[in-house]
């Protein structure tokens, strides 16, 4: 081409080849540059966004060891470590695979490719292995979720069962229909997409919340609550609150450090420009900050609605409205306002309080508030989503032609998409966890028997409490004259029986 | 100096010489136009990369800054004792929601706020982030997020100073306005381009040079730590801290040093992005190998050293005073040689950092003798530790900033310390931002302090400090075990009665 | 050079020079711009690296003072505390020159240059502050590890001087003879390597794990078991549990997070190309994967093991394993392929069962397990690397001429090069360390006193208990009736004799 320009200006042929090859040589090896940049750049910020949702993990057995009595602590951190290691297996095998899988068999309802990494990196669809860790990341979120809503009655096998179940093949399914561009409902996909339009559930307050919050709620069920939880006369029962709010309050600030990688980093790329200033850089900050902004009004709605009813300023009740903010804003993050994640935080507060209030009244037991808040928040999300997603921020994050908010003048076909997204989740989940459960409960796998609830699983299962402060008389009496030695350890080291 | 493709008559000029090689004019249009539009756009991709590459650079930072509200949590609950965890974990989770709202709809605006309104001491523009993002001055929403990680710092500082006897509404009502409008104003002073008072400034700077603050040892340390003092002194000692003889009677140490340490750490962590970060663009190249990235690095180097030098000067010193290897006092010796750090962190040598550090341990020491003898009492060491610690970097700064770093950190035209051959103009300097500093925090929280008190919404009543605020006012201790008896019997007392608001003190 | 071309075409020699000046200049400029965002990108993903890697500190602290008694409790974590600050400034003057330092004595034995970061920024060898603060994250790691073998009964003086001489001595020269390219052991060198290949230790199972393990195994052995720990009549003793399960597990997820800096974080530079779609950052994606799959794997295969033994699920032990698991995978990381970093961790489990065992029947006592499992698993991933690493992946990494591992169709030449590896590694501490706690021994400055170590450190010599709950009678009479107002601090307060 610039040859013939060259060429045109009355230069020899041959001259001109010679001069356009020197220059477009060059061309080309800057254009080589700058997409080794550019990977360079997109993969740096993708692994340390991968990083900070990983952190959620801490965040997550840390808010879970401390939500429940000291005598369980060793039995749910246990839990939370195997998500994150059982799931890397699982993922790695199969659930990668099922989410994002693409060949041939291309299809909107399953992936079918990259298990084991096979073809892995695959410059065809983009897929580096940080993508892949990355998503790893939010899949044992989902896992973290549901061990929160069964906690404190659960034999370990059972939970072993359920959590590669669900990492393996429940979740990566429905990551697969709403965030692979096969998937049948997601707005990701570029043709064929639902209504028209696709559902947007940008970083998951279905995929993952729903999802793990569903799959607590049918576990919770079918277990029934702790013993004591509920009285019999109808009362309330026994509060049974956490043992250490420190813990609480350490995993709760965790996971909001490490919402800043779940949501902004789901836009996957930071190196695309809208135009000379803005870029997809833009969005992620807007993500950052609807994050933030929707979680600390949810926080602050809390607080108060909280000292209203109950006349105490509560910091677990707190910590719980702030990360049902960052549950409902998940979904809509990057694609609206500032002021309108405001709006969610401050219903998703509601949203939380009302499902308490029920599920009270039904006498459902969660120890984490599991279902309430991802359930119940994420689906808040997803509908929130429908109504206040702009048109612009759409358009950037996920291309033209999707559906925009009812309010924002989009009209209702996004926000039925929204509506179809929580009813799919809630039917797929329903109907592959609930019978998984059901049949757990059926072969006396599930529920812990009643002498070990009572005594805590920690010294029948997990080989001694948690925590271990000895020689108290000694603390109490340290007037230097009367050290004695260790008292034997009281934690019981002979083997114990396998479950009955 | 970005590459800007053929801007200015760049295509012009290529046609021209083209032209002047014999060509013809259309054809050498053509093949200027040509060549020119593949430069400007890899021009143009350029700036997207440095854009991508600054953005997350400021971004990932915030994230580091915001985990020091971790570590702030986890310091506030280790050092108050075992009834005060829950009031003060919730100050601290609040400090960065309510921090949130308010920063966005007022801090922001009034710290950074650009328009045609722009004057020296106050923003006027981007209140609840409109016109955000501004491309004409370079805003973008992770410049806001990266503001609201400081401004958070700021009231969580003087959470701690206050401590164990303070009401949650006074506690509500102080934090909203610091991060609302105390601090935004001194981080416009100090850090717009508006401002009067730091070298940030394009023109018109204090004594032609601006005072020097990087990372806000006196925008955010000073001014928290200075809170607290007029929180803490205008609330009294904690009941019992000291006798009526006046000597310290009980030590009122804190509940778990495991938290403690935790926080402290965290707080390091934390520091890496609150420090390096401050340079906000990390893509501005010096020279062929050193770039603003070398000033980051630089930074972090800094910051670490006079953290460590402060950390075993402090070891070592209170070996020596009390006879113990006290951790606890160590850790904060080591945040006090990041706070002081904190100012001139980009402008200094490693080897002047140590100093720093050094220098910091002993005025952390001092404050702490001298307000055991004024009978002041901070559980946190707030004031002391961000208040002492944070003016002393303000002079370091005067003394030890280094020419070359400064101009590469803020321009030409700055001015540098006074032993490394600057005179005494960024002294000088540094020394009013001390004391104007000190005095619109003690002139705004000050009256507020003693507006709270007179209202009685300060201080708890004394039945409430004497059982501790989680049983009274929070819904319940911190800590249960099931050995004790509200969890053998339903319907205990573990959860306590409706209290009555505000009881009278 | 293009001037010449456009002479050829027949332009006017003034022109030609004018125009290819122009063009020339842009392409010049756009270079410049491109080295620009080179370095920022590369030094941008260094130092959020470092950061990480710092991250291990705080999880080393938590996981040593979860680990120990809670009456040594301020004890642990001062060491920890100090590891950083000391190793801070002793690095700084001595040994990152040790280690890195190049000047014109190069040698394979030690550094001579940059000391107190004199001559830093280099731009000669590319090095920059970020480089520093990486290698002293590094450092700080290794003196951490050494502290849990020693917890306990150790003398604060006595750790001091150790932790001075590792970080700025002992562990310089290694880190010098496998990383510095200079080094005549390691595979970073680009002449006069081992055997002709040398070994490969990416990001440290030798020079990090098996220093920080081998110096506390002499520490321990010298010193001695906790009083109690072995009885004397040959049964078990005490089991000496850890006060805080919680603290373990918070402990052992920061490492986890942290790994991901100390890993992936080893390639240094992120941007260097391979084809037009992978480059370091594949490398790096990689890297983090194989690190989450051998701790995973490794965390599994310890629950399932322990649980065969001992009967329990316990949380602690499947923390240890998956620790083992990323200390053995910690050489090989960047140059194996999943699938192995899985059989690594496999083994890597097995590894530490093994060597816990064996101490148990030496009575040796480590209260963190730190020679066990930083010592061997280290030692195990140093060799594992020998096996399993493979061709493509090692040129990547390191260039073309190393060598590649026994399975993977390299012969033996890599695996001589690291079993040699871990004999230096092994000889040169023990020779160094071993010496210097003999020192300290014949001095009377290594081990506390038997009082002291009954009644605790925290107490006599840290100024008291790390935990202070008040009101003990309020917190198990809490019948809402007997509010009593706090006791006196029992704590000593009045300054305590200094060490006899």
């Amino acid at each position: 081409n610039l040859t013939s320009l060259l060429t045109a200006t009355g230069t020899s042929n041959d001259s001109a080849a010679l001069v356009g090859q020197f220059i477009c040589d060059r061309f080309d090896a800057v254009a080589g540059t700058l997409t080794a940049h550019n990977l360079a750049v997109d993969n740096t910020y993708l692994l340390f966004s991968t990083y900070l949702v990983f952190s959620m993990q801490i965040g997550f057995a840390m808010l879970c060891a401390g939500s429940v009595r000291a005598k369980n602590t060793m039995n749910i951190m246990l839990t939370n470590v195997l998500d994150a290691a059982a799931g890397g297996i699982s993922f790695y095998l199969f659930g990668y695979g099922f989410a994002f899988g693409r060949s041939s068999n291309n299809n909107g309802f399953i992936g079918s490719n990259f298990f084991a990494l096979h073809k892995m990196p695959n410059a065809e669809n983009g897929f580096d292995y940080s993508f892949f860790l990355f998503q790893w990341a939010f899949a044992i979120a989902t896992a973290g979720i549901t061990s929160g809503s069964i906690a404190e009655r659960t034999q370990f096998v059972a939970y072993l069962v359920y959590s590669s179940f669900l990492t393996g093949f429940v979740y990566p399914i429905v990551a697969h229909w709403l965030w692979s561009v096969d998937g049948w409902a997601g707005a990701a996909a570029p043709t064929n997409r639902l209504l028209g339009v696709g559902a947007i559930d940008f970083a998951g307050s279905g995929v993952v919340h729903m999802v793990g919050g569903i799959a607590g709620l049918w576990g919770a069920l079918i277990e029934g609550p702790r013993i004591g939880r509920f009285s019999k006369n109808g009362s309330n029962g026994m509060d049974m609150r956490g043992h250490s709010a420190s813990l609480v309050v350490l995993g709760s600030f965790l996971l909001w450090f490490g919402w800043y990688g779940f949501n902004p980093g789901s836009f996957v790329k930071i190196l695309a420009p809208y135009d000379s200033f803005q870029g997809n850089w833009t969005g992620v900050g807007r993500t950052a900050v609807t994050t933030t902004l929707s979680g600390s009004a949810a926080a602050l709605t809390t607080l108060f609605a909280r000292r209203f009813f109950t006349g105490h300023w509560n910091v677990t009740d707190v910590c719980n409205g702030l990360l049902g903010g960052f549950a409902a804003i998940t979904s809509g993050c990057a694609v609206v306002e500032p002021w309108a994640a405001i709006i969610c935080g401050f219903v998703a507060s509601w949203v939380l309080m009302g499902f308490n209030y029920v599920a009270l009244k039904v006498k459902y037991d969660d120890p984490l508030e599991a279902f309430q808040l991802h359930g119940g928040c994420g689906a808040w999300g997803v509908f929130f989503t429908g109504l206040f997603a702009r048109e612009k921020y759409v358009a950037e994050a996920y291309g033209p032609g999707r559906g925009h908010g009812l309010f924002m003048g989009g009209g209702g076909k996004l926000l039925a998409a929204q509506i179809i997204e929580i009813f799919v989740i809630i039917g797929w989940v329903s109907a592959t966890m609930g019978p998984l459960f059901f049949l757990l409960k059926k072969f006396n796998l599930l529920r812990i028997s009643a002498e070990d609830e009572m005594s805590g699983m920690d010294l029948t299962r997990h080989g001694g409490s948690a925590y271990n402060i000895e020689e108290p008389e000694l603390r109490f009496n340290a007037s230097g004259g009367n050290l004695t030695g260790n008292k034997k350890n009281t934690q019981p080291s002979e083997q114990v029986i396998p479950m009955a | 100096m970005a590459f800007a493709g053929c801007a200015n008559g760049g295509l012009s000029n290529l046609t021209e010489f083209l032209t002047a090689g014999g060509a013809s004019n259309a054809s050498a249009e053509a093949v200027g136009t040509f060549l020119c539009g593949r430069f400007d756009e890899i021009s143009t991709t350029l700036a997207a990369h440095t854009l991508a590459v600054n953005n997350t650079f400021l971004l990932f930072s915030a994230y580091l800054v915001f985990s020091m509200q971790i570590g702030f949590a986890m310091l506030c609950a280790g050092s108050v004792r075992a009834k005060n965890t829950m009031n003060i974990m919730l100050t601290n989770v609040l400090d960065a929601a309510a921090g949130g709202i308010s920063f966005y709809l007022f801090g922001y605006g009034f710290a950074f706020g650009r328009s045609d309104n722009n004057n020296g001491f106050i923003g006027s523009n981007y209140f609840a982030l409109h016109h955000t993002p501004d491309a004409g001055r370079g805003f973008d929403f992770s410049f806001f997020l990266y503001q609201w990680a400081f401004a958070i710092a700021a009231a969580g500082i003087t959470s701690g100073s206050i401590a164990e006897r303070t009401q949650f509404v006074a506690y509500l009502v102080y934090s909203s306005f610091l991060t609302g409008f105390v601090y935004p104003i001194v981080a416009h002073w100090v850090w717009s381009v508006d401002g009067w008072l730091g070298a940030a400034a394009l023109n018109n700077r204090l004594f032609g040079v601006g005072s020097i603050d990087f990372a806000g040892s006196g925008v955010v340390h000073m001014v928290g730590g200075i809170a607290g003092l007029a929180g803490a002194y205008i609330e009294g000692p904690r009941m019992g801290r000291y006798g009526p003889d006046g000597k310290p009677a009980m030590d009122m140490r804190g509940h778990s040093a495991s938290l403690v340490v935790l926080g402290s750490f965290l707080l390091w962590f934390g520091w890496f992005g609150f420090n390096p970060g401050s340079y906000i663009y990390i893509v501005v190249p010096y020279d062929d190998f050193t770039g603003n990235w070398t000033g980051v690095g630089r930074t972090a180097v800094t910051t670490t050293l006079a953290g460590c030098a402060a950390a075993l000067t402090t070891l070592f010193a209170r070996r020596w005073m009390t006879g113990h290897w006290n951790v606890t006092d160590v850790c904060n010796g080591l945040l006090g040689g990041f706070a002081a750090i904190t100012a001139g962190c980009a402008v200094v040598e490693p080897w002047a950092a140590i100093i720093c550090g050094f220098g910091s341990a002993w005025v952390l020491i001092g404050f702490n003798v001298l307000a055991a003898k004024l009978k002041y009492d901070d559980p946190l060491e707030a004031a002391q530790l961000h208040g002492g610690c944070g003016a002393w970097g303000l002079i370091f700064t005067g003394l030890f900033a280094r020419e070359k770093y400064v101009s590469e950190a803020y321009g030409t035209g700055r001015g540098h310390g006074l032993f490394m051959g600057g005179g005494g103009k960024l002294l000088a300097a540094q020394i009013i931002e001390i004391l104007v500093i000190s005095g619109w925090v003690l002139a705004t929280m000050g009256p507020l302090f003693l507006l709270l008190k007179r209202f009685n919404l300060l201080r708890i009543s004394s039945d409430d400090e004497v059982a501790g605020m989680d049983l009274t006012r929070h819904g319940g201790a911190a800590y249960y075990h099931e050995d004790s008896p509200q969890f053998l019997t339903p319907n205990a007392t573990n959860k306590p009665a409706r209290t009555v608001p505000h009881a009278t003190p």
